[in-house]
């Protein structure tokens, strides 16, 4: 069943009654939410989300997995994810071959996700968190070193974990996640 | 040593400067930030959000206010090149001046003694002064020499046209339902729950949304509308300067808010000033303030509920409805006093 | 055609004060310009240059291209699937809708359609960014008539959907979600149960909307008989979107060229006649009680179908049993490495979608190579930059930001 | 109404001024004609109910020497048109970019065209406010969405640093 085009009217001007009763709603639902402010603000350091599982933020490299097939790098549409040659000791035959990892430039990633999506073996992974400082630029551009690592999150030591919640009377509501995951 | 105490005392309570310095700058400088704060205050709680916090979260952010006024005194002023220099900072001063000149006509109790200057045409003059200040936007807005500047300059001259006489007629029933000119006999007047607000609700209407149109409070924030002409006469001004002209709109909107308070809202009624400085003097004055700064916080509520009308809708309310407005309220209070309801 | 005021006298490369780099004219002696914008309160990254006579616009003259990304150009330079962050790009808060047709266009080219979950998936999130955007504009509207309540509240509810589309795609507002054959996740467990809660919620709100903000005599003043666009003049300028239904013209891709699943759902183009800035205003709130219709049935329609692929065979097929798994267990739809060096065979198509804002259309061309070889962008807002050149003229200075905010335009997007 | 029947139409509509005509994904139909005719043509598609320009793209196509200028015309107001899309398509040279403009006819073609000459340098003639609306005029004059402008998109996937 296709949508159909409905015609609608806006209401009428009105008279001075309607005029009257327009400003009295507004001010009245005014005063409503001045008694009653219904907010969910956060108060970031001092709290900070704790970002739902699948969240896509900073990607980090399990190198064990990692084929070298170089995916990431060819679908990264900022190209911030490169393929670095490296020696690579394989702990089975003991022989060391240059192989192809890849390394990411923060300065560059626009979080797409597409790397992790189209890595074959599961070898990257986004962690839950977005903000991350670095001090200077160069150091966003990651080593292969670093890139294994997970970033230094310090939201986390500053601030208390909250979760929002979808709710029916107030849109979102701020529920506090306790250190054992217990909710509030 | 006593007498040198009384002496600074007596000269501190000296009536002309105490009403001026204190009741007319200080009392309401203070009441001002507060206002400022409760602006914001109530904004965020309609809006949902907390507002000032984070400068002191243990008393609601009631330091926001202060680092904010800290930030306009330490501001570097900015004078262009471009601009006419005198008249650009002499403007705002002026204006600020005249918006607090007025409480000098204005008693704040019926004891001949504190008054600063005894007058029997104190309703006139005080509006008379208040009518002043406007100009003086109008000038720095010409003297900015910037586009956005002169347009805010010519808005705040329109609206001049169409409030001053509606403010005017609106406060002036009261002398009519008084058949006198001095506040004092207005005041007093008012006795018991005999109110002009009561009495004579359309002039105070009137007179309410008048003094929204010209201290540009919302819906009537035209002359600074901030999405065609930036800041409108103040585009130009920066730092201590440019608090200078906002503090006056605030201040003037607080003489505004005691003269409301005086002509319709009872005065000190229902309390009757009695002998001595703080019977006679303080506690009426108390009550006045207190009076005029619920009528601030009516006044800044509208911010959280309103948007701004257009210039010409903002005339046409002016002309056509607030001025029949304050005629009928005029008329209305001759024919109180013509039956001898006083 | 009548109403129209056209330009007179300007010249290609007229130069009237010799200034470098730069077009200039001179004006009229009794004339007044205006920049508004690019540095204005009222405008967002655009100019518009306006020329008054009193308090009344003489001419307008909307200069965009602040925020201009070249993104024709660099879309030839990058392979097919680097287009849809780039593309995204446009409107980030509307990104499913914006991205959508381009997708569509190269699933035409490839022969290819999405399976049927993956086309519910997509009319969710493009409904729920329109939902967002629609807010956004409300916000951005509030502001300029000087309400800031509602450009507060508007912005609060829009969370509310921003939290589910991250939820969904695992990013705010540059979701990415839409590829080639399908779309790259699935419903996580306990979405529509906070997907109806969220429609509920905002059924209720929209009612405080009317109250404080479209019901308010101040704002109906404001709004009502200014800008308005005739129903022949706004199929003459090709306007598009609300701003086009709103005069009284009953167009809407999702009906004449309806795509996805648009054709199974049940809901209504609201259509107003008057064609005035409050006419627009109502236009959109009822477009948000249909988004809400819509975002209902399509909750119904997963709830009752368990999880199937949701990518097309072509790429789903070949999958490892690595990806099937995680695909079972979270919902991630892989994606395989070809989507790196796609090939799409030599071709034109030509895909439009219903944003916010209205219609975006791709035009794509391929000759066969793993780069495409032109894709032409028009997105909503570019076409009802019009309105500022043909409408504002006759107005009040104060008229300009209710005329800007009831058209809902969106310079990043216009600028491509 | 299916493509085909509205390819009959046109041609009828258009007779000798339509070229060639081609159906593309069953919903974009392309009508080739010629630079010479493109107002005659205009005309009577408007008077057909193609009342609106949805976009005007030009496609560069260095290696053969011509641009391709297309109007896609769509219609508000019939509602078995506006499944479809027209294009009214035709060449003109490269080293010649000269046309005529529709503007007088379709006024949603104003900024579109403006748009093609900035990126594309192609002259409109007759247009009466032609000057550049998303570029800077010096970028302008660089006609950077013909095929001989190169962007350097790095094409290396292999990083040398470090």
């Amino acid at each position: 069943m296709p949508a159909k085009p409905v015609n609608k009217q806006v209401p009428s001007k009105g008279g001075i009654f309607s005029k009257f009763k327009g400003n009295i709603e507004a001010i009245a639902i005014g005063v409503k939410f001045f008694f009653n402010p219904q907010r969910f603000t956060l108060i970031y350091p001092k709290e900070y989300i704790k970002l739902k599982e699948g969240y896509r933020g900073f990607i980090v490299l399990r190198k064990d997995k990692c084929i070298n097939c170089g995916s990431c790098a060819r679908i990264c549409p900022a190209a911030a994810m490169r393929l670095i040659r490296l020696p690579f000791t394989d702990p089975k035959t003991g022989k060391t071959r240059m192989k192809l990892w890849p390394v990411i430039n923060y300065n560059r990633c626009i979080f797409c996700g597409y790397c992790v999506d189209v890595c074959p073996t599961e070898a990257l992974y986004h962690v839950p968190y977005h903000d991350v400082v670095y001090e200077t630029m160069d150091i966003m551009d990651l080593d292969l070193e670093m890139f294994q690592k997970e970033p230094e999150w310090d939201t986390e030591k500053l601030g208390l974990p909250v979760k929002y919640v979808v709710d029916e009377k107030m849109g979102l509501i701020k529920v506090k996640i306790k250190e054992e995951g217990e909710k509030q | 040593m006593s007498g040198i105490l009384d002496a600074i005392i007596k000269i501190i309570t000296w009536p002309p400067l105490w009403q001026l310095v204190v009741l007319g700058l200080l009392v309401p400088l203070g009441v001002v930030i507060f206002i400022l704060w409760f602006e914001r205050k109530t904004a965020a709680r309609v809006q949902r959000r907390i507002g000032p916090y984070h400068v002191s979260p243990k008393i609601a952010g009631g330091l926001q206010l202060i680092a904010d006024l800290m930030r306009y005194m330490f501001q570097e002023v900015i004078i262009p090149k471009t601009v006419d220099k005198f008249p650009f900072i002499v403007a705002p001063l002026a204006a600020l001046i005249l918006s607090i000149v007025p409480v000098v006509a204005i008693p704040f109790t019926s004891i001949k003694a504190y008054f600063p200057i005894d007058m029997s045409y104190s309703l006139i003059i005080s509006l008379a002064l208040l009518t002043l200040s406007p100009l003086f936007i109008i000038l720095s807005g010409w003297a900015s020499n910037n586009k956005f500047s002169i347009i805010g300059g010519m808005r705040e001259a329109y609206l001049i046209t169409a409030y001053e006489l509606v403010a005017v007629l609106a406060f002036l029933s009261a002398g009519a339902i008084t058949g006198s000119f001095n506040l004092v006999d207005i005041v007093e007047a008012q006795s018991g729950v005999k109110w002009f607000i009561i009495l004579n609700p359309l002039a105070f209407a009137a007179a309410f949304i008048g003094v929204l149109l010209s201290t540009s409070g919302f819906p009537f924030e035209i002359a600074e509308s901030e999405h065609e002409v930036v800041a409108g006469a103040f585009t130009e001004y920066s730092g201590l300067v440019y608090g200078m002209n906002m503090g006056a709109a605030y201040l003037k909107r607080m003489i505004f808010s005691i003269m409301i308070t005086v002509v319709f809202l009872g005065g000190w009624q229902p309390y009757t000033p009695g002998e001595g400085f703080i019977a006679g003097y303080l506690v009426p004055s108390i009550v006045i303030l207190v009076k005029a700064t619920i009528l601030m916080m009516i006044f800044s509520f509208f911010r959280a509920v309103y948007g701004r009308y257009r210039l010409d809708q903002a005339l046409d309310i002016a002309w056509k409805i607030l001025f029949p407005l304050a005629v009928l309220g005029f008329g209305l209070g001759l024919l109180e006093a013509y039956l001898g309801i006083i | 055609m009548s109403g129209i005021i056209r330009t007179q006298g300007a010249q290609v490369g007229f130069n009237d004060l010799k200034l470098p780099g730069m077009w200039s004219r001179k004006i009229g002696k009794d004339l007044y310009e205006i920049f508004i914008g690019p540095q204005h309160p009222g405008s967002g990254h655009m100019r518009i240059v306006i020329r008054i006579d009193g308090d009344v616009i003489v001419e307008a003259d909307p200069d965009m291209g602040y925020v201009h990304r070249t993104m024709e150009k660099l879309s030839e330079v990058r392979t097919w699937i680097k287009g849809i962050p780039l593309f995204e790009r446009m409107a980030i808060h509307d990104a499913c809708n914006v991205t959508l047709p381009y997708v569509r266009a190269v699933e035409k080219l490839m022969d290819i359609e999405a399976p049927e979950r993956a086309k519910y998936l997509r009319v969710l999130l493009c409904e729920i960014n329109r939902i967002a955007a629609f807010l956004y504009g409300f916000g951005i509207f509030g502001v300029f008539l000087g309400h800031s309540t509602m450009y507060m509240w508007p912005f609060g509810d829009r969370e509310v959907w921003v939290e589910l589309a991250e939820w969904l795609t695992g990013a705010r507002l540059t979701h990415s979600y839409p590829v080639f054959g399908g779309v790259r996740r699935d419903v996580p467990a306990g979405f529509t149960d906070a997907l109806r809660k969220a429609i509920r919620y905002m059924r209720k709100r929209l009612e405080d909307y009317r109250k404080i903000f479209v019901d308010n005599p101040v704002i109906r003043a404001r709004l009502e008989d200014v800008g308005v666009i005739p129903k022949n003049l706004a199929i003459e300028l090709g306007i598009t979107g609300p701003n086009l239904r709103a005069s009284g013209v009953k167009y809407d891709v999702r009906l004449n060229h309806p795509y996805e699943v648009y054709d199974q759902l049940d809901f209504e183009i609201p259509v107003f006649q008057e064609g005035d800035a409050y006419a627009r205003v109502w236009q959109r709130v009822e477009e948000i009680k249909q988004s809400l219709n819509i975002l209902e049935q399509v909750a119904d329609w997963l709830d009752k179908h368990p999880r199937t692929p949701i990518l097309h065979d072509k790429f789903w097929k070949t999958a490892p049993p690595l990806y099937k798994k995680i695909f079972e267990e979270t919902g991630r739809a892989k994606l395989g490495a070809v989507y790196a060096i796609m090939k799409v065979p030599a071709g034109k198509a030509y895909e439009r979608a219903e944003t916010a804002r209205g219609e975006i259309s791709y035009y794509v061309e391929s000759n066969g190579g793993n780069k495409p070889y032109r894709i032409r962008i028009h997105s909503a807002s570019a076409r009802n930059a019009l309105v500022y050149k043909y409408i504002v003229p006759g107005h009040r200075v104060m008229d300009l930001p209710a005329i800007y905010g009831s058209i809902d335009y969106f310079p990043p997007e216009a600028d491509r | 109404m299916g493509p085909e029947e509205l390819v009959e139409r046109i041609k009828s509509l258009l007779g000798d001024f339509a070229k060639d005509i081609k159906i593309w994904k069953n919903d974009y139909i392309e009508v080739e004609v010629d630079k010479e005719n493109i107002e005659e043509v205009a005309k009577r598609m408007k008077e057909f109910g193609f009342d609106h320009v949805k976009d005007l793209t030009v496609v560069d196509y260095m290696k053969e020497g011509f641009f391709r200028i297309i109007y896609n015309l769509g219609s508000y107001d019939n509602f078995e048109l506006s499944y479809y899309i027209v294009g009214i398509a035709y060449n003109i040279p490269r080293d010649k970019p000269v046309t005529k403009t529709l503007y007088y006819i379709y006024t949603s073609a104003d900024f579109q065209e403006r748009e093609a000459y900035e990126a594309f340098g192609i002259t409109f003639e007759g247009h009466p406010d032609l000057r550049p609306v998303l570029l800077s005029p010096p970028v302008a004059e660089l006609k950077p969405l013909r095929k001989d402008f190169v962007v350097k998109e790095d094409p290396e996937i292999i990083t040398k640093k470090k």
